[in-house]
């Protein structure tokens, strides 16, 4: 199936709910009851919609499909693969090579071998290119899940991130590079531009907003900042797909109306530094499950 | 006129430009995002560059000094098109079903396609919509409790035509403005909120 | 070929729990592409899970069972060390066992 | 399953030989209810014609069956659903959803020894009642929960 075939097909699904669809019939039922409703969930401000989301979400990530792709993710970890027929056993994750354990919450970090800031997603393809040969661009081809396609790097980030379950956020700020890509993280959050003048922090720079009923974590505090580490890489219930933080802030960034940034670029690393370093000191609870 | 309202705001986009002190951080932020993203479908690259409203807003962290915010809103308001034919009313039905529809000026958006206003990502409105967005103030009962004299059909006009024409770095985008909607769907959803007949004010 | 199933089994109090998620679409045979043309339905319709021979629990499903399914049971006898297996055959006539140890 | 042996049950005749191969201790009787997919019942349209397919004409309602679902599912392609009956002798559990295209979600046996509970994940179309239909002794007992539907974040 082509690609755009497969968007269309998302995009048509009756049960995964998409915005744009939306219940336009919906003005003429039952007013007086659904009014009485609408005030009750104004009124409720911290409202026992999300507690109940809250629950549930808990229940379900103590079983979360991420473990299917979790398990994938180990298969190709250890398997010969590639031009140079090589795991990635002796990747390098920042605590030395085949180190995995805390690996997750000790990335983005600066790989002097690489000379770049890189973030899980980054490094893996870094080792995918180096260790097993594979061909960056190809990887960056079609780097998100579709329907009919979960890439290898996804899979890969989701064991890795799997290994760091119940550990200590710990992005490390020594390196001077590590600094500054903080700081023009920052700055990359805080750009308004486009159409739409929206920057990260348009949806995500106060606290206590939704969209439509979704809660968005005010990720310039430090008490909603781990809202933008914890549950990623992420099973998706829109569409059963599994996603990583690169497909988190290229969605991001088509809806506030930016051209796309690069995969596994820096621009990413160094947004993603600016939130993961925000979110330093919680414990990270492994893949999870996002709406 | 038109000259020496650019230069004024030249002068104080300078000002603030001078003073900002993580001037360094967002250059090389801005250069990174210039060499790392690509234009795609509809978004191309030109949507990185700031516009002279965007870069104040940034340099200032959205608080710009307030003879430079006036300044600059008053351009704004300027600008603002009013519909030739005087009217601000359109059809409350269409207004509710723009307000309910997210898509437009995304890359996965066609050119030409009719876009949304999204107005219900951030805005209570309507009675029967429970599924609001909470970035914006609350609209329920708008032109119930704010009248619908032809003054307040203006406003409304402008302000969803252009909101920053009356808060310069509010979040809401410039419906108007930036051409996501057209003079029937701004009127529309003029309807929707200040109609009689409309939900919002039953 | 499928993904092999995630089977969680542990015995606590005389009881086992068991937890399984298995990979597979779900397709409800509802939804169009973009051609318009329907997609046609693929969805596990049996389940069933055995230990020491024994059917601890059958499951038949409709194309209401979310994508990737994911279903928990408790079955008294169970003890650790022992292997439970779990099998599905989808509508296409696609099957797959696994098996686990309980904990 | 045996596909060969489950034709051979159709061609059959059903019951009948059912019963036959069964008392002859050719099939045990939890594995040939496994190979019994009820097509009528999967494929009913609406709530009333899958009771019916199920032999579930007439219910009771019931206190002694608990579901344990959330008020408004955070999405509907994913909605947590666990069913406890408390009710003696439950032998199948099954899970209804009655404005979906089809309306019986699971049905599952519950053989001695197993804990009359289940829990899985369900897809809901809309906003709808959820039922979990239980039988025990021969008879059928109810209880329905509606689950909201809701729209989430993004802008399309």
């Amino acid at each position: 199936m082509s690609s755009i075939k497969l968007r269309a097909v998302v995009a048509l699904s009756g049960l995964a709910l998409v915005c744009a669809a939306q219940a336009q019939q919906k003005e003429t039922a039952a007013p007086k009851k659904a009014a009485a409703q609408t005030k009750k969930a104004a009124n409720a401000a911290k409202d026992p919609v999300a507690a109940d989301f809250e629950k549930f979400h808990e229940i379900m990530e103590e079983a979360s499909p991420a473990e299917l792709f979790e398990a994938k993710g180990e298969e190709l970890w250890k398997a010969k693969r590639g031009p140079k027929d090589a795991s990635l056993e002796q990747c390098d994750l920042g605590l030395g090579p085949g180190v995995l354990k805390g690996a997750y919450v000790r990335m983005p970090r600066y790989f002097a071998d690489a000379g770049q800031m890189m973030d899980a997603e980054r490094r893996i393809v870094y080792c995918m290119v180096t260790l097993q040969g594979f061909k960056a661009e190809d990887l960056a081809k079609q780097p998100f899940s579709s329907e009919s396609r979960t890439p290898d790097p996804v899979s890969l980030v989701t064991y890795v991130a799997g290994q760091s379950r119940g550990m200590k956020i710990a992005i490390p700020q020594k390196h001077p590079k590590e600094r500054e890509a903080y700081n023009i993280g920052r700055e990359i959050f805080n750009y308004r531009a486009g159409p739409w003048d929206f920057s990260c922090a348009s949806c995500h720079g106060e606290d206590g907003k939704r969209i439509r009923t979704q809660n968005l974590p005010n990720l310039t505090s430090k008490k909603d900042a781990i809202r933008a580490f914890q549950g990623w890489p992420g099973y998706r219930m829109t569409g059963g797909l599994m996603h990583t933080l690169q497909w988190r802030m290229n969605d991001c960034f088509r809806q506030q109306r930016f051209p796309e940034p690069g995969y596994a670029s820096e621009t990413i690393a160094d947004l993603l530094t600016y939130m993961a370093v925000n979110a330093n000191g919680h414990v990270y609870k492994g893949p999870g499950i996002k709406r | 006129m038109k000259k020496s309202q650019t230069s004024i705001f030249a002068a104080a986009a300078l000002a603030i430009a001078l003073t900002a002190h993580a001037g360094d951080d967002r250059a090389k932020a801005v250069a990174l995002m210039q060499r790392d993203f690509h234009a795609k479908g509809i978004a191309h690259m030109d949507r990185l560059n700031e516009d002279a409203l965007q870069l104040v807003c940034n340099r200032s962290h959205n608080n710009p000094p307030k003879p430079v915010a006036e300044r600059l809103q008053q351009d704004q308001l300027e600008a603002i098109k009013y519909p030739a034919d005087g009217k601000f009313l359109g059809d409350w039905k269409s207004g509710e079903k723009i307000a309910q529809t997210g898509s437009g000026m995304t890359w996965s958006d066609k050119a030409g396609q009719a876009n949304g206003g999204s107005c219900y990502n951030c805005h209570q409105i309507g009675p029967n919509e429970t599924s609001f967005g909470t970035i914006g103030n609350s609209l329920r009962q708008f032109g119930k409790t704010r009248g619908n004299s032809p003054q307040m059909q203006k406003y409304v006009y402008g302000k969803i035509y252009n909101a920053k024409a009356f808060s310069l770095c509010s979040n809401m985008p410039r419906f108007g403005h930036s051409g996501t909607l057209t003079e029937q769907q701004i009127k529309d959803l003029v309807a929707l909120l200040l109609d009689p007949n409309s939900p919002v004010n039953k | 070929m499928s993904d092999p199933m995630r089977i969680r089994a542990v015995a606590k109090d005389g009881a086992v729990n068991v937890k399984i998620l298995m990979s597979h679409e779900m397709e409800t045979g509802q939804r169009k592409d973009a051609a318009g043309k329907p997609i046609p339905a693929h969805f596990i319709q049996q389940v069933s899970a055995t230990w020491q021979g024994k059917v601890v629990l059958s499951a038949h499903w409709g194309t209401a069972i979310a994508k990737n399914p994911f279903l928990e049971f408790n079955f008294k006898g169970g003890k650790k060390g022992e292997k439970i297996q779990v099998s599905w055959t989808d509508n296409k006539g696609e099957k797959r066992t696994d098996e686990a140890t309980i904990n | 399953m045996d596909q060969t042996r489950r034709n051979a049950l159709k061609a059959g005749g059903g019951a009948s030989l059912y019963a036959l191969l069964a008392a002859a201790g050719v099939l045990r009787p939890d594995t040939a209810l496994a190979a019994d997919w009820n097509q009528k019942a999967f494929e009913a349209k609406n709530l009333k014609d899958a009771f019916d397919a199920l032999g579930a004409g007439s219910r009771i309602d019931s206190a002694d069956i608990v579901m344990t679902a959330p008020e408004i599912a955070e999405n509907g392609a994913v909605v947590p659903v666990g069913a406890v009956s408390k009710i003696p002798g439950t032998e199948s559990i099954a899970i209804l959803i009655a404005k979906n295209p089809t309306s019986l979600a699971a049905n599952f046996d519950i053989p001695s020894g197993t804990e009359p509970a289940v829990s899985t994940r369900v897809k809901l179309a809309e906003t709808s009642d959820v039922y979990v239909l239980v039988k025990a002794q021969g008879k059928y007992y109810v209880t329905k929960k509606e689950i909201k539907v809701t729209i989430g974040g993004c802008g399309g």
